[in-house]
């Protein structure tokens, strides 16, 4: 209905390769973008940031890390809380052990550590899959929250066990700690997480990526293309522990800036996440943030209903929300396996070709 | 009638011959798109320079292989840059391009190949190249085959085949010697010189090879786009036959106004690459107009019961207010913004899904044009106009001046034409665009063309009270019946085609008491229709023998009886009975023209006893005919065909049958 | 078909397999056969049902190992390659059972044919612009002249799930092209097509023979379709070679016509 | 004997009793995949939430009474009155059979010829709903489960095994809990019988036809919809079995359904669709994380090592075997 295609042609393959060859597609994009950099930070405030916003990027990024490995890839993991958790602790450790060094530098050096755990539990891909990898990546998940728990050093020795995120800025601007600002966590986040969407949208459209999709397709038809299955499943492991570390590292620094790893990175966490990607859909960039969008508001929203609105306990508020969830994702799976990515997919299809049916 | 004004007969001073119009456009617009063809996944392009430098090249080649000035040159391929670069090189060259239709099989090529007498040939492909050896050895004029795409070409004769590029190649190293050769060339010829020779299908006899000069092409082409404002901004889609004259006038208006030519990817393609294009020009014959309508009537019929109302409903409000606004006339403020509305829920859409979203103007030409299906579209918004004209007039006679568009005619003389109807109801014009000869047929010419220069068109017809010519039908199909009054076939035809489920209809009526009707069902409307009523079927005669289709066709043939009530000529060719015939026609079979015009004379031989049992008043009859397949295999197809009255209504001079 | 017939002894042997025996725990799969592929040949792989003829094409392209024999391509000795290795080598093929990449398109599916011929690093592909898209688009360019030569330019961005099975058949074709290898491995490239597609695919066949001047070695079953488009047929049955040479030796040679041609198949 | 020998004799009988509580709920997998190749991640909750529908049944609880109160604002907690056990169980049995043909009518049919991970995603939000619908149902709070099976230590063994010990050395007898004891008895009897059924009744050979090949099993005349509901209400009588050992020795509480994580590493040991693998691996997981907790995890490692060990002892073990132990050989065809 809103579509005009007509005179909208590629001359080159510049063209026709853009992540959105639509033009009303390319103006939309651009016009969310808007909002998000330039309209939402004239209304950011404690709640909007930190009950709706910043938990919505942070889960994004979670979401996208682990699309790339699961939706992209085809490996299962149930691991993401673990791999989280290492963001956050590498997190914490840098930031205690430099403390000069800038919160950009610092989320990404805590993304590469997490990539290397990453396809260090990755290894046994090459010889395991389906399920049993899923169940192996719980292995991640345990042992990992273990460890968090186990060795004081990851924690610095702090007598509660838990781990604080002391005061960092960027440019001067303070980002992590009590006094950081709404609008300064907000913009951060967005910055990073529309970040790296860029760099997942680069990374799934490419060779790369192509690998990756093989490899879950059919990946012995992808090994005799030549895509060395090892290397793809482990580069799918690392990419996606990078964006899974990064997301736990905000979650501890700047959105939650105290951290207990039982109750933070526990394996509900790795269930939330691949929630998000079910719901928001498997492969596809914008079904994670969809998804994590989702996950994040739904709870805001029944708590509003239900224990701000019709005064119920919130112990009942938050049993009804795990039916709805768990509901959800049932129904979601029998309507569309393919989540509401694909469903927005549909719709886009229905609207090009309005106002024809087919 | 008087003629207007020729004010500009040329794109610019001395610019007689498209090769010097190409360098113009050069110097005009070195950075404009000029052509683009839709290859490898992207519309490829060339601007003027390099169309220029391609055609210099290539022209540069053609000479240097012996192509000399008055030479023919068989152009056969589908609608690519390099056919259409191919007729400007030769034009530089001297020498005279004769663009063929490509699916033309390879007997009816021979015929032009020898008629012509070409001696270079360029064939788009493999598949081009083998028709023309096929026929090569009563052809002896031809000297060499150049193709356009080399694949699976690499086992032919290379001293007789070869290479485009190669061409090309021999003409760059001539350039590099001769840099100012190509320049010198182009001004060799003159406005009055052959620019062109098309051959008409011709729905009887050998194909006519018709002469068109440059100055009968560029100035009808020049002035039409001066008269319809054409500018270097507009975008047209070549997806005609090269060697339909229209196609032909297209590219010479894209010269003269210096527009963009886009070329489809393949046929299949046609409509996705169109809806790509967005083109602002458009032409079609009114088959492509009717297609498209039946499409959107189909595909509408499948939508959800909602969709099907809201679109009901602002077709209505297009109906009403739609053609008014298109010729900005006054509409009432709440009809304004419904339709507004409907721009937005329904006919924007619309356009834009049929390619036809940033159309400033549309032709139609060929055939007469269903007035629902013209209205249709100008509801839409979409200005399209109808045109009469023919290869021998470089296509303009008539043209329906903005503001004055009625669906029934043909509109008013073109600049420069002037129009006539002689006393046998024939109308006649005298045109710039009149052409040269039929090539090799004085005998043709001289009865076509009279020596003070008006030419007959075989079509009769008359002026309206506001000026308006209207054409009936061709000359030699319009009948009498045995009563006396006239009998149009065509017109009747086409009021049943308008039907989505009627894809073709004859119609006899000449020496007879009373009007009788074939008719071929759309398999795509009546197909969708049956899958939609759970209606099995296994062939299309099985389909068309369905009681329900002859109902359904039984009604639109009725209400075409209705319509032609109105009309005080036509009002007694009201058609008494019609069967659905077993097969589609088709142009394999010779029951078409390849441009889909019905063969009266074969459908009368070979259906003569299915004419007869309509007017013996038969229920049934048998009947066998021959199909050729595709690839040349015959099979027959025979069975009892139906035979159905229709209620016919009474008027006044009505006799009763 | 191929017309130029300089003598055999010019040939290049593109692929020798000698003595290749293969067994799986136990059961004997193929015996002792040996055969090779000239440069430029179109090669056939013929017999009967479980005659081994797709475990020789497991063995060419690595995915069975023999337990012996020797296997020379391009005129080195092959090694406890991987699949992978094989395909940097240049050798691709297509499978009995389609096996595409079903998520993806067909540009897709046919870009990552390209595979091997692309080599940006991680962080290139990351930041896309500059190096990772001008070698996309190099590729891109040349997997359009694919879709081209197979005349499937309308259903270029089709997921190749939507398509019917000789479409498909032949996107699969057209992702083993797109890797320009040396030598092609056909699995039953015409299997449960109907005649029109068979004529068709014979064509894409003889044309990429022909103006790639790729080496094509292909199982197929129907006999009349081998006789017409291989230079040299390989026969084999109960994992042995019966018959070997060009396809009116083969026709005409006893044990051939017992084993297989007399079969009613 | 040596006192270190007698305490390690200990820890392996307690490896193993709880072993055989892994292996019942591995079963309830086991049974499930086979038959349908689902992987049932909710098998846990359905421990859980057999075991709170036989408490509340038992108690006399009022079905929904938090929810309806919230809306109503009324008071509603019991109905009174105690029901005996056996009753009970039963009746639970009943909910477990009607819990099987709700899943089969409403998911599964749904999602039948869906991809192997779809389904086991759907399993894990059956998983989110059924605990959400527990809670609500039952309540949240920790429930005490007693059926009439002892527990505790045995003091007859205890004093038994006192005397095993060398001259001079102080032991204390041996602990093991008479809970564990009847457990691993109903397991062998569960065992044994499933086994039977499975090989002498006409259901249980379809059973094992639908594991073998869906489209044979169909030729045979044996309706999917129907094995389904069997299996899941199998499964269903598993999991109230293992919930009610479960909520017998630790209480009914959130944590019962966690069981089920304990089970993956068993499944992954002894293969997916193989019952004795579930019993052998269950065993093997059960000794050997009691033993490495005993003899490494809480000497070195600062304890709590059962929470991952069993993971990475099947992981590694993965590796080297990834059909697990009795999983039929994975043959990639080409």
């Amino acid at each position: 209905m809103f579509y005009r295609e007509s005179g909208d042609f590629k001359k080159t393959y510049q063209e026709d390769g853009q992540t959105f060859p639509i033009r009303f597609d390319r103006w939309r994009y651009w016009v969310i973008l808007a909002i998000a950099f330039l309209v939402f930070p004239f209304f950011m405030n404690d709640y909007f940031a930190n009950a709706v916003m910043i938990p919505f990027l942070v889960w994004a990024i979670a979401a996208l890390g682990l699309n790339i490995l699961t939706g992209y890839c085809g490996q299962l993991s149930l691991g993401t809380g673990g791999f989280m958790a290492v963001g956050a602790y590498a997190t914490y450790k840098i930031m205690t052990a430099f403390p000069g060094m800038d919160m950009f530098s610092v989320i990404i050096l805590s993304g590469f550590v997490t990539a290397g755990v990453g396809v260090l539990f990755g290894l046994p891909s090459l010889r395991i899959k389906g399920f049993y990898l899923a169940v192996a990546t719980l292995a991640a998940q345990f042992f990992l929250i273990w460890l968090f728990n186990k060795v004081p050093w990851f924690y610095n020795n702090s007598a509660s066990g838990q781990i604080n995120a002391p005061e960092r800025d960027i440019f001067g601007i303070v980002i992590t700690g009590p006094h950081a600002t709404p609008l300064a966590t907000y913009l951060f986040c967005l910055i990073v997480a529309v970040a790296l969407a860029w760099v997942a949208r680069n990374l799934t459209r490419g060779r790369l990526g192509r690998s990756w999709m093989a490899i879950r397709d059919m990946d012995i038809a992808a090994e005799i293309i030549g895509v060395n299955p090892l290397k793809a499943k482990l580069s799918a492991f690392a990419v996606s522990s990078f964006f899974v570390g990064v997301a736990g590292s905000l979650l501890f620094s700047v959105y939650l800036g105290a951290a207990e790893v039982t109750d933070t990175f526990g394996i509900n966490v790795s269930f939330m996440v691949l929630f998000m990607i079910i719901i928001g859909g498997l492969g596809s960039i914008f079904g994670s943030f969809v998804g994590a969008a989702f996950m994040v508001l739904m709870p805001v929203l029944l708590k509003n209903i239900l224990v701000g609105g019709l005064g119920w306990p919130t112990d009942l508020a938050a049993h009804l929300e795990y039916i709805i969830v768990g509901g959800l994702i049932i129904i979601f799976l029998i309507v569309e396996p393919h989540g509401l990515a694909q469903m927005a997919r549909v719709l886009k299809e229905k609207l090009r070709l309005w106002p024809f049916p087919h | 009638m008087a003629a207007n004004e020729i004010t500009q007969p040329y794109p610019g001073p001395g610019l007689d011959t498209l090769p010097k119009i190409l360098l113009h456009n050069v110097r005009m617009y070195p950075n404009r798109d000029a052509m683009r063809e839709k290859e490898f996944g992207i519309w490829q392009s060339w601007t003027w320079t390099e169309v220029a430098d391609e055609i210099e090249r290539f022209a540069l080649g053609l000479q240097a292989r012996g192509l000399k000035a008055g030479d023919k040159v068989l152009i056969i391929g589908a609608n690519r840059p390099r056919m259409y670069w191919t007729i400007v090189a030769a034009q530089a060259v001297g020498a005279i391009p004769v663009p063929t239709y490509k699916d033309s099989v390879a007997e009816e090529m021979q015929y032009v190949i020898e008629h012509s007498e070409a001696r270079f040939v360029i064939a788009e492909d493999q598949e081009q190249v083998d028709k023309v050896l096929e026929v090569k050895d009563r052809c002896p004029a031809v000297e060499q085959i150049i193709f356009d795409d080399p694949r699976g070409m690499k086992g032919y004769d290379d001293s007789f085949v070869v290479d485009f590029e190669a061409v090309q190649a021999e003409g760059a190293d001539i350039r590099a010697k001769q840099p100012d050769l190509f320049k010198q060339m182009t001004e060799q010829s003159k406005g009055d010189d052959i620019s062109i020779i098309l051959y008409t299908s011709g729905t009887t006899g050998k194909p006519k090879g018709v002469v068109l000069t440059f100055d009968n092409v560029i100035i009808t082409s020049n002035q039409v786009a001066l008269l319809d404002k054409l500018t270097e901004n507009d975008e047209i889609l070549c997806y005609l036959p090269i060697a339909w004259v229209g196609d032909h006038f297209f590219v010479v208006q894209a010269f003269c106004a210096g527009f963009c030519i886009n070329c489809p990817e393949s046929e299949e393609t046609v409509a996705a690459d169109m809806r790509e294009i967005g083109p602002t020009y458009y032409f079609a014959p009114p088959r492509v107009f009717e297609g498209l309508l039946t499409n959107v009537q189909i595909r509408m019929e499948d939508a959800a019961p909602f969709k099907r109302r809201m679109y009901a409903y602002f077709m209505d409000v297009a109906k009403k207010v739609g053609i008014r606004k298109l010729e900005n006339q006054s509409v009432g403020f709440m009809d304004s913004v419904k339709y507004a509305l409907g721009n937005f829920l329904v006919y924007g859409p619309l356009k834009d899904a049929l390619g036809l979203g940033r159309i400033k103007l549309a032709y139609t030409a060929g055939e007469a044009i269903g007035g629902e299906i013209f209205d249709f579209y100008r509801s839409l918004g979409i200005n399209i106009k109808q045109l009469y004209g023919q290869t021998e007039s470089s296509v303009f006679i008539t043209v329906q001046p903005d503001g004055e568009v009625y669906p029934e005619t043909v509109g008013k003389p073109s600049p420069g034409v002037e129009v006539k109807i002689n006393d046998d109801g024939e109308v006649m014009y005298r045109s710039p665009g009149t052409f040269h000869s039929y090539y090799k047929n004085d005998k043709a010419t001289e009865e076509t063309k009279t020596p003070d220069g008006w030419v007959y068109t075989g079509d009769a017809g008359f002026f309206m009270s506001n000026g308006h010519l209207r054409i009936i039908d061709r000359a030699k199909d319009v009948g009498k019946f045995n009563f006396g009054k006239m009998f149009a076939p065509k017109h009747i035809e086409n009021k049943l085609k308008f039907f989505p489920h009627i894809q073709e209809a004859v119609t006899f009526g000449d020496g007879r008491d009373a009007c009788m009707a074939f008719i071929n069902i759309d398999l795509g409307a009546v197909g969708n229709w049956a899958e939609r009523n759970n209606v099995a079927y296994a062939s299309y005669q099985e389909l068309a023998a369905h009681p329900e289709v002859y109902n359904m066709v039984k009604e639109s043939v009725e209400q075409v009886n209705e319509s032609l009530l109105g009309d005080e000529l036509l009002s007694h060719s009201q058609i008494s009975r019609f069967l659905i015939l077993h097969k589609e026609l088709d142009a394999d079979d010779g029951e078409l023209t390849r441009t889909k015009k019905v063969r009266r004379k074969i459908i009368n031989e070979r259906y003569k006893p299915l004419i007869e049992a309509l007017y013996n008043g038969d229920d049934q009859c048998f009947i066998e005919t021959e199909v050729a397949f595709e690839d040349g295999r015959v099979a027959k197809i025979s069975g009892d065909i139906k035979l159905v009255d229709v209620k016919t209504f009474a008027t006044d001079a009505n006799v009763a049958a | 078909m191929s017309t130029q017939n300089n003598g055999q002894n010019d040939k290049k042997v593109m692929l020798d397999l000698k003595n290749i025996s293969l067994s799986f725990g136990g059961v004997k799969a193929i015996t002792d056969i040996s055969f090779n592929i000239y440069e430029g040949e179109v090669r056939a792989i013929i017999g009967p049902n479980g005659a081994g003829k797709s475990s020789m094409l497991n063995v060419i392209n690595g995915f069975y190992h023999p337990q012996e024999g020797e296997i020379w391509f391009n005129g080195e000795q092959r090694k406890g390659m991987k699949p992978y290795e094989i395909a940097y080598q240049g050798i691709a093929r297509t499978f009995q059972n389609i096996a595409l990449f079903k998520g993806m398109s067909v540009l897709d599916n046919l870009m990552t044919g390209r595979f091997t011929h692309m080599n940006k690093n991680l962080f290139y592909q990351a930041m896309w612009k500059g190096p990772a898209e001008q070698e996309e688009i190099a590729n891109r360019e040349f997997v359009e002249h694919i879709i081209d030569f197979l005349e499937i330019q309308s259903i270029r961005k089709t997921p190749v799930g939507r398509l019917p099975y000789g479409l498909q058949k032949r996107v699969e074709l057209g992702r083993a092209l797109a890797a320009q290898p040396k030598l092609l491995l056909l699995d039953e490239p015409m299997a449960g097509m109907n005649v029109e597609e068979k004529e068709d695919m014979c064509r894409f066949i003889l044309d990429v023979n022909d103006t790639f001047g790729t080496t094509i070695a292909l199982i197929e079953h129907d006999m009349g379709v081998v006789m017409d488009i291989s230079d040299r047929v390989v026969v084999l049955d109960y994992g042995r070679k019966i018959g070997d040479g060009e396809p009116n030796e083969v026709r005409n040679d006893q044990t051939v016509i017992d084993a297989y041609l007399g079969v009613s198949h | 004997m040596s006192a270190d020998f007698l305490y390690t004799l200990e820890v392996i009988l307690n490896g193993l009793m709880a072993g055989v509580m892994y292996s019942l709920v591995a079963l309830g997998f086991v049974l499930i995949f086979k038959a349908s190749g689902i992987f049932n991640y909710a098998q846990g909750v359905m421990a859980l939430f057999a075991a709170m529908t036989l408490v509340g049944l038992q108690s006399g609880q009022i079905p929904f009474a938090h929810l309806i109160n919230a809306i109503f604002g009324t008071d509603l907690h019991h109905f009174g009155w105690q029901m005996p056990a056996l009753l009970a169980i039963i009746l639970t049995v009943g909910v477990m059979v009607l819990f099987a043909i709700i899943v089969e009518k409403y998911i599964l049919h749904h999602l039948v010829n869906q991809e192997p991970i779809i389904l086991f995603m759907a399993t894990i939000g059956l998983a989110y709903f059924m605990e959400g619908f527990g809670d609500i149902m039952w309540g949240s709070e920790i429930k005490t489960m007693d059926v009439g099976i002892p527990s505790g230590g045995s003091f007859w063994l205890e004093e038994v095994t006192m005397t095993w010990a060398a001259e001079g050395e102080r032991y204390w007898g041996m602990y093991i809990d008479k809970l564990d004891v009847v457990a691993t008895l109903v397991a062998l009897v569960l065992v044994i019988s499933l086994t039977l059924f499975s090989q002498y009744t006409k259901t249980g050979r379809a059973l094992r036809a639908v594991a073998d090949d869906h489209q044979a099993a169909l030729s045979v005349g044996i309706s999917l919809r129907t094995i389904w509901v069997i299996v899941w209400s199998i499964a269903g009588f598993v999991a109230l079995v293992a919930g009610i050992m479960w909520g017998s020795k630790s209480g009914v509480q959130f944590s019962l359904s966690l069981i089920a994580l304990k089970a993956l590493p068993v499944l992954m040991l002894g293969g997916f669709t193989s019952i004795p693998g579930a019993i052998i691996g269950g065993l093997i997981i059960g000794v050997g994380e009691k033993l490495f907790e005993f003899a490494i995890g809480s000497v070195y490692l600062g304890g709590a090592t059962e929470n991952w060990f069993a993971y990475v002892l099947a992981l590694v073990f993965l590796v080297f075997r990834p059909q697990g132990l009795f999983g039929e050989k994975i043959i990639e065809r080409v």
